[in-house]
Formats: C-alpha cells, sequence, structure tokens
C-alpha cells in the first residue's frame, strides 16, 4: 500500500549502493594485482 | 594409447547437387568404432526418449507426461533445456566478441568448437520450446501471419532465437563450405562473417536478458530475494561466465576425445586460452557478485536472509559464484587446468541451479510441498536424449568439417584478417 | 600429490551435494508464514509477568513470570496473617485528604485526615525510571530475600538468571480478567460501609484533585468514577480534565495502581479490624487476585432490580436550556440509568449535566461541541439518536427491519415537525399506548409474487401473520412502542423509502413500483435483489431458522427445465466445435 | 517524364483528395462514441452463497454444469477452491470475525493487462470495452498464467488439444446486447454490471450511505494500475483471500524497463563494436609498423 497514502522513499538506498561501487572500484586494484602476482603465464 | 590415425583429408569434387549427396550419403556412415561406451549407454537413452517425444504428442501435457500445474506453468523443460541451454550458448557470441571484434588471436583455435556448440544448442535446446508449446501446432504464428504480439518479451525472445540460429550459422558455414571444398562460396562467407558476429553479439545481449524479462511480470510469486527490476541484467553477465565455463569444461572433454584432430601447436596454445578465459571469468563473476549485492542492498530484500530461503540464496550466490571464482583466480595464479576444470563443473552446475530458481523452485515458493512441482521421469528422460542427441550430431559434425582441425590451406590464405 | 587432489574433489562434491539436497528440501518444507509464537494464558493463578517494557525496551533477557501466590503462601508459613503479608514487599505511603462539606455553596466544615495507604509496586524502595536502577531493584529485593531465607536453612527460590529468566516463557502474555465495579458491587459497598461507619460517607472512596491546591479534594456531592482521572488508555479527553490526566500520567497513577491501592488497603484494614473483633458470620473481604478477578460480568437485566447509585439525580427531567429554541425533551432518568451498568456511558467527561459542556452554541469545555451535534449525531454511543440507533440495528427484534433504514440525521434529511415533536413534547409527559393488532380487512392477508416465477413457482407471503408478529415485537419493548405509535409506521419496515402519510392514506406502493426487473442504472437495485435482499435480509438478522432456505418461500417449479441462463451463448458453442481438431479427439 | 501542365497537376491532385474523403469515411474515421471500460461491481456483504451465478456460467459458456443443492454447497464450501478449466467462477466461503462471508472468485479483467502483455500472438486481448478474452491463435506457452498476478488463466494440461481458460465477462453475450450470465442470475445483486466509472460512483455512494457496513476501499480500484471488477466487502480484504500488497503499478510495466531498451541495444552495440574494431585495428597496424621501424 506503499506510495499512495504513505511516503515511500524510492531512492532510500543510493547512498549505500555508490558506496558499493566505490568498494567495487577499490576490490578491482587488488584482484587485478592478485592476477598479476604469480609469473603470468 | 591407440597409434594416431593419420590425418587423411581428401577434399571432394563437388559440382552439381548429385555430387553433394553422393558424398553426403557416404559421409553418412560412422567413422571410427562404434560400441564405444559412451555410444552404447547413450543410444539406448536417446531411443526411449524419442519414444517418450511421441507420448508427450499424443497425450498432451498431462500428469504422467509432465508435472506441471497451474500453479507451476514452467517446468524443466523451459527451466532446463531453454533458459539455462540458451545460457550456456552463451560462450558463442563472447568468444565471437573478443575473436572478430578485439582482433585477440589467441582464442582462434577453440572459436569454432564454441560457435558449432552454440549453433546447436540454440537448434536443439531452443528447439526444446517446441514441446513445451501447448498447441504446438501454431507455432508459426508470431513469425508468420498477421498475429505479431510485439508487446510481449516472449515475442522479442522467439524472433531472437530465429535469427540468433541464422547468425550462429552463417558465422559456421565456412566450416561447411571447407568440408564440401567449395571455394567460391567459401571466399563469399568469410566476408559474411563479421557482419554475422556483430549481429549475433547484439541479438545475444538481447535475448539473454531477455530470458530474464520474462520473468519480470511474477513480481508476487517470485521470492523477493531474487525478485528485482535487474533480472535482465543478472541473466546477461551470468550468461557470459555459464557460456565461458561450458567453453572450459566441454574444451577439455573435445581435447580429449578429438585428441587426433587437434595438430600441435593448437595443443601447446590451448593451456594459455584456458587460463586466459578463467581470468575473464572470475572477474565477470566477481564483477556479478557486487550487482548482486547492490540488487540486494537496492530491493531491501536482505531481511529475508536469515529464513530458510535466504540460506538457499546464500548456497547458490556463495556456494556457486563466490567460490568458484576464488578457484578459477587460484587456478589462473598457480596455473593449474584441474582446479579451473573444478571450478567450471560448480559453475555451470550454479548457472543451471539459478536459472531452476527463478522458474520453479523461488517461483510460487509458498505453496504447501503437495502442490510443489518436480520433474517427472517422462520429462527427465526427453531432456537427457535432446541433450544426447546434441552431443552426436555435434560428435558428426567435428569428425567431418575442420572445426577442430585447422582449416585447409587455401581456406586460410582467404582469412585476410 | 594425484590421490591427495582426488580425495579433495569428492570431499568438495560430497559437501556440495549435501548442500543442495538439504537446500531443497529445506526450501520446499518450510512454510510460508511461520506460526506466530505467543501464547496467552487468559486463566492466570495469580502469576504476573515482570516485564516493564516502558522502561526497558525490548528485552534483553526473556521476562520473568512471578508466581504471586507461592510467594503469598511462603510468608504465611512464618507465622504472619494473609493481610500482614502485603507490608512484606508493598511500601506503605501517608496519603492526605481534605475534606469540604458544602451545603449550597457555603463550605460547611473543612478539616484535613491522614490515612496509611499500601502502594501495590513492587520495589518496594521509591526508585528512579531507569534501566540500571530498576534492574538493581528487582535484584537486590528478590535475589536478597532468597539468599537470605537460605541462610536461614529455609527452602528458597531460585538464584541464577536462567532459573527466573526462562526462555521458553518469552511469549507468554498473562492477561487477568477485567474487574467490573458494577451497580450491585458499589451497592453491596455502600450498604456494608454505612453498618461499619455509622452514617454514609463517600469519602472513603471518591476525591477530586484540586488543580490549584495541588491536593486530594472530596465535596459532598462531587463523587465520580474513579476511570474519569485514572483511566490513562483513552487519549481523546476535553480541557477541563486533561490537566488532571497529565498528572496522573506523570505520578503514573494507572487505573491498575489506584484500583489496588484503593481496594485492597481498605480489605486489609477491615480484615486486621476483623482480626480483632471476632464478629461471627462476617465474610472477610477477598485478597487474592482470583477472588475478584473472576471473568464472570453480570448481565444488564441481572442488574435491573440494583438501585443505582444516588448521586442527588432527578427521576425524570424535561431537557432544556436557557437559549434553546426547541420544545422541551421528556427524559426518563431513572429508566435510562437501568439500561446501562455504569455512569459513564452518557456522563463520558464528568458526571456533570450535558448542557453545562454543550450548550446550544458549544462552549470550549464542550470541545465546542454544541447541544444539536451532542444529542442528536448519529455514529455516536452517546447520544440520544445515535445510542437508539445502534440499539436498534443491534437488537434481535428489531433489526429485521431496521437494518434498511437509514438512520434519521438531522442534517441530511430535512426533518419534518411530525419526526421532531415525536421528542420534543414540551412541558408534558407523552403517554403511549401499545398497538393494536390489525384487522385483516384492512390488509391483503396473502401477497403472491409471481413477477419473475421462471424457476421456482410463485411465493405466497403471510402478509397479515407478519404484520402482527412485528407489532408483537414492538408492543415488548418501551422505545419501540414510544416511536411507532400505530401500526401503520410498522409498514415502513417493508414498505421503506416512501411517506407515512401515503400509507396512512391506505395506498403501500408494491415492490415493482421502484424497483426495475432490470435496468441499466448500477445504483438501482434489481427487484429479484430488492426480494431477496429485504426477506432473506430481515429473516437472518432477526436469525429466524425458518425462511433461510430456497425451497421454504418457494418450492421449484417441475415443468420448465432447470435454465437459469435465459439466452445460451450460440457463440461460444460455436467456438468450442470450430476447433475442429477438438471433434475428432471425442474427450 | 513528360512535363505536366498546372492545370493537369491540379486535376490530379483534385481527384486524390476526393479518393481520401470516401476511402475516411468508408473506413469510418468518423468520430464514432469512444467505448468505454465496462467492469462487475461484486458486494460481498450482499452475497448468500447460492453459487447459482456458478451455474449460470457453466450453462453460457458450455462448461459442466455444477450441481449447487443446499447439502453440496455445504460440502463443496469446506475447502477454498480456486477457478479451474471447468469453472471459470467460484465462491468461496470464509468465517470470519463478522460471521461467514461469501467471496466471488473470477478474472479481475485488469485496466493494463499482464496477461495481455504476455501474450505474444495477441490470442488474450482487452477488448475497448473492458473484456479481457483468449482466441484460439494462442501457442500454449503459458507466460500468461506466469504475468498474471491474480493467476487466474488455466491451462488445460491433460487435453492433447488443450485451451487456456477463462472468465471473459460473456464478451459474446455482451456484444448481443446481454449482460452477463452470472450477474443476471445473481438473485440478490450482489453482482452488478455497468461502465466501470459508474460501478465506482455506486460503490463509494454504497460505502458513504453505510459507513459501518463496509471498509472504506473499493478493491481494484488501484491495484495493478485498476481493475474492471470491483469488490465491495465488510471484512478487511486480506482475511478474504485477496492479496492487498500487489501495488499500484501496472504489471506490464515492469517489462518496459527492458523492452523500450531493445531499439537502442540493437542500434549502439553494431555502431560501438565497429569502432571498437577500427581502433584495435588501427591499434594494431601502428604497434606492426613500430616494430618494423
Amino acid at each position: 500500500m506503499e506510495g499512495l497514502f504513505t511516503y515511500y522513499d524510492m531512492f532510500a538506498t543510493k547512498g549505500v549502493e555508490y558506496l558499493i561501487i566505490l568498494v567495487f572500484l577499490i576490490s578491482f586494484i587488488f584482484v587485478w594485482k592478485y592476477f598479476e602476482r604469480k609469473a603470468p603465464y | 594409447m591407440e597409434e594416431k590415425t593419420v590425418l587423411e583429408i581428401k577434399e571432394p569434387e563437388i559440382k552439381s547437387f548429385s555430387d553433394f549427396w553422393k558424398f553426403f550419403k557416404e559421409e553418412l556412415k560412422p567413422k571410427g568404432k562404434i560400441f564405444t561406451p559412451f555410444n552404447v549407454i547413450t543410444f539406448p537413452i536417446m531411443i526411449v526418449g524419442y519414444i517418450c517425444i511421441l507420448i508427450r504428442l499424443i497425450k498432451g501435457l498431462g500428469y504422467p507426461v509432465t508435472n506441471l500445474s497451474q500453479e507451476f506453468p514452467w517446468g524443466l523443460w523451459i527451466g532446463f533445456d531453454v533458459v539455462t541451454g540458451v545460457a550456456f550458448a552463451g560462450g558463442g557470441y563472447v568468444l565471437a566478441f573478443i575473436v572478430y571484434i578485439l582482433r585477440d588471436e589467441r582464442f582462434y583455435p577453440i572459436l569454432r568448437p564454441t560457435i558449432l556448440n552454440a549453433f546447436l544448442a540454440y537448434v536443439f535446446y531452443a528447439g526444446a520450446i517446441v514441446l513445451d508449446i501447448g498447441r504446438w501446432w501454431n507455432i508459426y504464428n508470431p513469425m508468420v501471419g498477421n498475429y505479431f504480439g510485439y508487446n510481449s518479451v516472449m515475442f522479442l525472445v522467439a524472433w531472437h532465437f530465429f535469427l540468433y540460429m541464422l547468425a550462429a550459422f552463417i558465422e559456421i558455414s565456412p566450416a561447411i563450405a571447407e568440408w564440401l571444398g567449395l571455394r567460391r562460396i567459401r571466399k563469399i562467407l568469410g566476408t559474411l562473417t563479421l557482419g554475422a558476429v556483430i549481429f549475433g553479439v547484439a541479438l545475444s545481449t538481447l535475448h539473454q536478458s531477455g530470458l530474464g524479462a520474462l520473468m519480470m511480470m511474477a513480481k508476487n510469486k517470485i521470492h523477493p530475494l531474487w525478485y528485482t527490476e535487474f533480472i535482465p541484467i543478472l541473466y546477461f553477465i551470468s550468461s557470459i561466465f555459464a557460456g565461458l565455463s561450458l567453453v572450459i569444461f566441454e574444451g577439455s572433454i573435445s581435447h580429449k576425445v578429438f585428441e587426433w584432430q587437434i595438430p600441435e601447436e593448437y595443443h601447446k596454445a590451448y593451456p594459455g586460452i584456458v587460463f586466459s578465459l578463467a581470468k575473464i571469468c572470475a572477474l565477470v563473476m566477481w564483477g556479478y557478485l557486487f550487482i548482486k549485492l547492490i540488487v540486494l542492498v537496492h530491493d531491501r530484500s536482505y531481511p529475508y536472509l536469515n529464513s530458510t530461503m535466504g540460506f538457499w540464496y546464500l548456497i547458490e550466490v556463495i556456494g556457486f559464484v563466490l567460490i568458484p571464482a576464488i578457484l578459477y583466480a587460484e587456478g589462473y595464479t598457480r596455473k593449474s587446468l584441474l582446479i579451473i576444470k573444478c571450478a567450471s563443473i560448480l559453475t555451470l552446475i550454479g548457472i543451471i541451479i539459478n536459472r531452476l530458481n527463478y522458474t520453479f523452485i523461488a517461483y510460487n515458493w509458498f505453496v504447501p510441498l503437495a502442490k510443489k512441482y518436480w520433474p517427472t521421469p517422462i520429462e527427465l528422460l526427453i531432456t537427457a536424449s535432446i541433450v544426447l542427441t546434441e552431443i552426436w550430431v555435434f560428435r558428426w559434425i567435428v569428425n567431418r568439417m575442420p572445426i577442430v582441425r585447422p582449416a585447409p590451406a587455401w581456406a586460410r590464405k582467404l582469412e585476410s584478417h | 600429490m594425484r590421490k591427495e587432489t582426488l580425495f579433495l574433489i569428492l570431499l568438495g562434491a560430497l559437501i556440495y551435494l549435501i548442500l543442495i539436497v538439504y537446500g531443497i528440501k529445506q526450501v520446499y518444507t518450510a512454510p510460508a508464514i511461520p506460526p506466530s509464537k505467543e501464547i496467552v494464558i487468559t486463566k492466570p493463578e495469580d502469576k504476573i509477568v515482570i516485564a516493564h517494557t516502558e522502561i526497558f525496551g525490548s528485552l534483553e533477557r526473556p521476562q520473568v513470570i512471578f508466581d504471586h501466590k507461592k510467594h503469598v503462601e511462603a510468608i504465611k508459613k512464618e507465622g504472619k496473617k494473609e493481610w500482614e503479608t502485603c507490608s512484606v514487599c508493598h511500601r506503605e505511603k501517608k496519603e492526605k485528604l481534605t475534606r469540604i462539606k458544602k451545603e449550597d455553596e457555603i463550605t460547611k466544615e473543612k478539616k484535613t485526615e491522614e490515612r496509611d495507604v499500601l502502594v501495590f509496586e513492587f520495589p518496594k524502595k521509591i526508585v528512579k525510571l531507569d534501566k540500571e536502577a530498576y534492574k538493581k531493584a528487582y535484584h537486590d529485593e528478590c535475589i536478597g530475600c532468597h539468599k537470605e531465607k537460605l541462610k536461614e536453612k529455609k527452602k528458597a527460590g531460585p538464584l541464577t538468571c536462567g532459573d527466573c529468566h526462562v526462555k521458553e516463557k518469552e511469549f507468554v502474555k498473562i492477561k487477568y480478567p477485567l474487574v467490573e465495579f458494577d451497580p450491585k458491587f458499589h451497592y453491596d459497598h455502600e450498604t456494608k460501609l454505612k453498618e461499619r461507619t455509622g452514617e454514609k460517607d463517600c469519602g472513603l472512596c471518591h476525591h477530586t484533585y484540586d488543580l490549584k491546591e495541588k491536593k486530594l479534594v472530596y465535596q459532598n456531592g462531587t463523587e465520580e468514577s474513579c476511570y474519569y482521572c485514572h483511566d490513562l488508555s483513552k487519549k481523546k479527553r476535553g480541557p477541563e480534565l486533561s490537566q488532571i490526566v497529565k498528572v496522573t500520567t506523570e505520578k503514573r497513577l494507572s487505573y491498575q495502581k489506584t484500583a489496588h491501592e484503593r481496594c485492597l488497603s481498605c480489605h486489609i484494614k477491615i480484615n486486621k479490624e476483623m482480626e480483632v473483633s471476632k464478629k461471627k458470620g462476617e465474610k472477610a473481604p477477598p485478597l487474592e487476585c482470583g477472588k475478584c478477578h473472576t471473568g464472570e460480568y453480570r448481565t444488564i437485566a441481572d442488574l435491573e432490580k440494583v438501585p443505582r447509585p444516588d448521586r442527588g439525580q432527578p427521576k425524570t427531567i424535561f431537557i432544556t436550556q436557557n437559549n434553546a429554541t426547541a420544545k422541551e425533551v421528556y427524559f426518563d432518568h431513572s429508566f435510562h440509568e437501568k439500561q446501562y451498568k455504569t455512569c459513564r456511558e452518557c456522563h463520558h467527561e464528568r458526571l456533570k449535566a450535558c448542557k453545562e459542556c454543550h450548550t446550544v452554541l458549544g462552549k470550549k469545555e464542550g470541545n465546542w461541541i454544541n447541544a444539536a451535534q451532542a444529542m442528536h449525531n448519529v455514529f455516536s454511543e452517546r447520544s440520544c439518536l445515535g445510542c437508539h440507533y445502534n440499539y436498534v440495528k443491534s437488537k434481535k427484534e428489531c433489526a429485521g427491519c431496521h437494518f434498511m433504514i437509514k438512520p434519521i440525521d438531522i442534517r441530511s434529511l430535512n426533518p419534518k415537525e411530525t419526526t421532531c415533536e415525536k421528542c420534543h413534547t414540551g412541558k408534558t409527559k407523552p403517554n403511549v399506548t401499545s398497538i393494536a393488532k390489525l384487522n385483516p380487512n384492512q390488509v391483503k392477508d396473502i401477497v403472491k409474487i409471481d413477477i419473475l416465477s421462471k424457476e421456482y413457482k410463485p411465493v405466497e407471503m403471510l402478509h397479515v401473520k407478519m404484520i402482527n408478529a412485528l407489532i408483537e415485537n414492538s408492543n415488548l419493548s418501551k422505545l419501540a412502542t414510544y416511536f411507532h405509535r400505530d401500526e401503520k409506521t410498522i409498514c415502513l419496515g417493508c414498505h421503506h423509502n416512501i411517506q407515512k402519510t401515503e400509507i396512512d392514506r391506505n395506498r403501500a406502493p408494491l415492490c415493482r413500483s421502484c424497483h426495475l426487473i432490470s435496468s441499466e442504472n448500477p445504483s438501482s437495485t434489481k427487484l429479484i435483489s430488492a426480494y431477496h435482499l429485504s426477506c432473506l435480509g430481515c429473516h437472518k438478522k432477526m436469525n429466524l431458522d425458518k425462511g433461510i432456505k430456497c425451497e421454504e418461500c418457494h418450492k421449484e417449479s417441475p415443468k420448465k427445465p432447470k435454465e437459469i441462463v435465459t439466452e445460451k451463448n450460440w457463440k461460444t458453442i460455436i467456438k468450442n466445435t470450430r476447433n475442429i481438431l477438438q471433434v475428432w479427439h471425442p474427450e | 517524364m513528360k512535363k505536366i501542365s498546372r492545370r493537369e497537376f491540379l486535376k490530379y491532385l483534385g481527384s486524390v483528395l476526393t479518393l481520401e474523403t470516401i476511402f475516411m469515411k468508408s473506413e469510418g474515421w468518423s468520430k464514432e462514441e469512444k467505448k468505454e471500460f465496462y467492469g462487475l461491481l461484486v458486494d460481498i456483504t450482499k452475497c448468500i452463497g447460492c453459487r447459482r451465478c456458478e451455474r449460470a456460467c457453466a450453462e453460457a459458456n458450455g462448461l459442466p454444469i455444477p450441481d449447487i443443492s443446499e447439502e453440496k454447497n455445504k460440502e463443496v464450501f469446506k475447502t477454498l477452491r480456486d477457478t479451474s478449466t471447468t469453472q471459470y467462477t467460484v465462491i468461496n466461503k470464509y468465517e470470519t470475525e463478522k460471521g461467514v462471508v461469501y467471496v466471488s472468485r473470477r478474472c479481475m479483467h485488469c485496466n493494463q493487462p499482464g496477461c495481455v502483455a504476455a501474450c505474444l500472438v495477441k490470442a488474450m486481448r482487452k477488448r475497448e470495452t473492458g473484456q479481457v478474452t483468449w482466441d484460439l491463435n494462442c501457442i500454449g506457452c503459458r507466460l500468461c498464467m506466469i504475468s498474471c498476478p491474480f493467476g487466474i488463466p488455466k491451462f488445460e494440461y491433460e487435453k492433447a488439444i488443450p485451451k487456456i481458460q477463462k472468465c471473459d465477462l460473456c464478451f459474446d453475450r455482451f456484444n448481443k446486447g446481454l449482460i452477463p450470465a452470472c450477474v443476471e442470475a445473481c438473485p440478490t445483486g450482489a453482482l452488478t454490471f455497468g461502465k466501470r466509472r459508474e460501478l465506482i460512483e455506486e460503490a463509494k455512494r454504497r460505502i458513504k450511505s453505510d459507513p459501518d457496513k463496509y471498509i472504506p476501499y473499493i478493491y481494484g480500484e488501484y491495484e495493478v494500475g485498476g481493475t474492471c471488477v470491483l469488490y465491495l466487502s465488510s471484512v478487511p480484504f486480506e482475511q478474504i483471500g485477496f492479496n492487498t500488497q500487489l501495488g499500484y503499478e501496472p504489471y506490464p510495466k515492469y517489462t518496459t524497463g527492458f523492452l523500450y531498451a531493445v531499439p537502442f541495444i540493437f542500434i549502439l552495440w553494431p555502431l560501438a563494436m565497429l569502432g571498437f574494431r577500427k581502433a584495435v585495428e588501427g591499434g594494431k597496424k601502428h604497434r606492426e609498423e613500430e616494430k618494423k621501424e
């Protein structure tokens, strides 16, 4: 019933999502380094 | 190891249709031994499967044939054959994209088998949809006649199946031309492949995500953990690493089976290919996990995690995406084919579970146990026979056409890439 | 290395297999909605739930179920009388009350007196209202006492946390049935206390709170119900009472606390006196929970004979106000008193006359609800019209017709003189006689309804028999005889939505004249539904056992086939046969 | 091409215009009365559970006729039934705090139906007058069963020539000017047929006239974007088998996200890939030249 008689914030979770994306990009550096760690084939 | 049979390729002189027919009949005869263990096991299953298909056509989709009910309109055939089969065939467009668009020549040796696999998968698995269609005599309605239901996702998916079969056929047709030795046609087909690839990749992105969009309108039936607005995106990305995992898994088998066809330098290059594929898979899965996390947060469905369905969701996400991703990464860094093979098997099972979740496990999850769906023997038999027929046809083609072995000299010159 | 990895792979495969099988089993058998765990006990043998959620919020440890009876027995075993046991755990308090005796506005005598009263709150010491203080107070007193008993080598209660905070009892809710201090209780207490103290002294229980001096005051003639100030659950309150309620909420004097304080302290005092005086045959006032919280309630019929507490209210009143325009309304107060168990039903704010707050133009004390609104509001339980309307809609005998008749609301229907004069009779007391039976020739005896008969035979309605039955019903109740006045009004039960004057001219219209057999307009009820809604509706509302099933009103007509739909839909039948393949496969 | 003179040109233009108008008139482009949604108002407080609507519906649609005698009703009401391939509408009995209540379950004929948006051969169609009807050109893919928020379309699995069975609000009878069979058979006027707008006004009038009889909510007014079948009840809807969490978005809207994106992907992907290929190729040639120097 939300939205018609009560206020429903559609973008409430946008903040957390941006944080997650940040974390992903940072993690990508380590993942890339991880792949380069051993002598590449 | 039995002694390597000599690689004799004799090119037929095909001038007229009769030559072709004569040559074709002669090629129909099986090559190599007949009573191998694989043949002995699979042949009876296929025969029984075909009988079941007949039963299905006569008796319709009632209980003894399938366990479908009003609560579960889609069962194993759509869930496994069509949706998972097409996801596995995703390797075709990914490799075509890498080889033809990113011009990365390293993957050339496994390009042709993957495309053949994709083409056959579409023909057989997507073909299975005809079995699941209740009024199959109207199957041509969306294609021909004036019943174009352009408002429906299924319309898009149906047309794309048809078009992608064409695109894949054009991509594989050079091999057929080489088999028949038709030089001029081979030249023309060579020019078409780039167009077919670009059209194929565009088509594939759409209907891989389209299969997800089919479930978009079951909002109140699918468990909130699985239902999101981004199902198409999840389906598309999971089809990338699903396809690649199948390429790795099937590659390892076909390398053993078609050992005698593969030249030395392809053999040496094979591990390198597999490792780079594993790397791509690991990265894509890593991205997929984060998308799942974002979707979980976006739909605020994380409180459902501590319920029984939550437990099953975690098995699917952690057990079948995170762990295989780690295994792929480990396999890449440790350079061990075995770990990568295990990871690919796990991902394949993961994709099957994910697709079946959407079709009948997390679908109508609140229905009591008595009404729940589980596949009947006939359904399993028919699915198995379709898969096995596809493998048999694959083997027939690979034994004859230059799929696994390099193209004949004159054809290689044509490759102006 | 080969065997090792093989073993590792097999192990991994096994774990995954178990996970999948277990997962699917759980998913397939999990109940969609988890069953709610709350257990409600309505027959509590003197057990109390100690949770104080208003202080602790969501509890870290499960709630404690305290067995009050066991503890009282234990203290009794140590030689204490039953009425002495209370002061062991509950603290005593001095309570000051100033008594004022007034005869027509002059204060005769004014004195303050003091009484010692037991406060029925557990932590004996007065404790600050926060988690730590409460926790410490409870633990000191409970565990302290248990430890003492252990030192004296006596059987003592549990000491460890788990014994009191029992996990299984986490969702137990204990509900004590409400004690209803109905007029019989009030009358018995009045007479007994009069014998004991010699003269009628309402000050023993009643008092009011003087906002200016912030003291408890008792003035004769202003006795009121405890619920007015102490019922903290009720939200809406007039401007005057809300101040007092603010004080009671601050001091946390909820109805439950004050009732126990007032009743049990008095009972203990009497028990003590009876111990000394040892008068035979006198029943000691009860002290155990179960004795008062019995759960049985007396109905209005039982309380018919019981005299209501006398508070100087007149027997009959002519309701009027100084600048009222309408005529006076004769109101039989004593009769209406007997219709309710408490005065609060009508005197919802203070025990004063309605006109003190609901003046003709409305006053701040009355929340600006003027007299007309207070008396005529159809949807409130306290107004005259509202109460009559609810009574008529709920009572079996009246609901038959009245469930269809709309309430007379001064705003919607332009009220005519006749309807107002029913109540506004001026200074004269209206005398109303019961309605005479109907003479048959005046009205058709049997009415045959056959206009719609298709599947069923026509209906023979025993018209006069029904009317006489309704007249009998109407004569039984005083309200009905007052308002129906003559048998013509009974006809309005079914021939509704028309003026009574037409009925007086013996012209009651047929159902068909307003209800069409079939019409495009969705708001007009079809004839077939008009018949069923009114006849079936009336029988169901009066929950008669006859006249509910189809057969009882109209038999099935044998000649016609049992076709409900007038016109067969040929197109769908062709559509089914058009599927030619279907014809070849006879199902 | 012979240069045509101005007069010839005007003559030619005139003939085209006349043709145009004739064509327009015959094709009925003239502004005819815009068709409006017809719907059904189900007043649960009035239903007495006599199941005559079930039998009328079976008679009108050539389905097996149910036995609706008193004893059979009592026995049938023991379990909650769903519509099936042989019953387009069913009555279920619910014990609620307001006593026994009979609830009729049927297709809701949504304004924006999920089943119509799902059908790839336009077998499920939403007619201008509000009815949602099924047709024989269906291929039986059963996506409509998945997309219906109320789970109404039923598929005849046991038949070799299966059909999707569903109430179509007696569309054929409606075209002949008749009201649906169940409305005609209902003795207590629980079912009322009429224009959706009038039905909503009527429902609001009924709520206003007996505030304590009805709960002030018309089920179907906003549910899934509004449905043509509207329900009035004296008991909260979740207690009598209605799903009140369906939200107000019409179900087809959930697929628009995907379908609207399709053309853009078809345009952008090929361009991007071609561009990509050129860039990669350019890069490769460049690197080869550098290696040569």
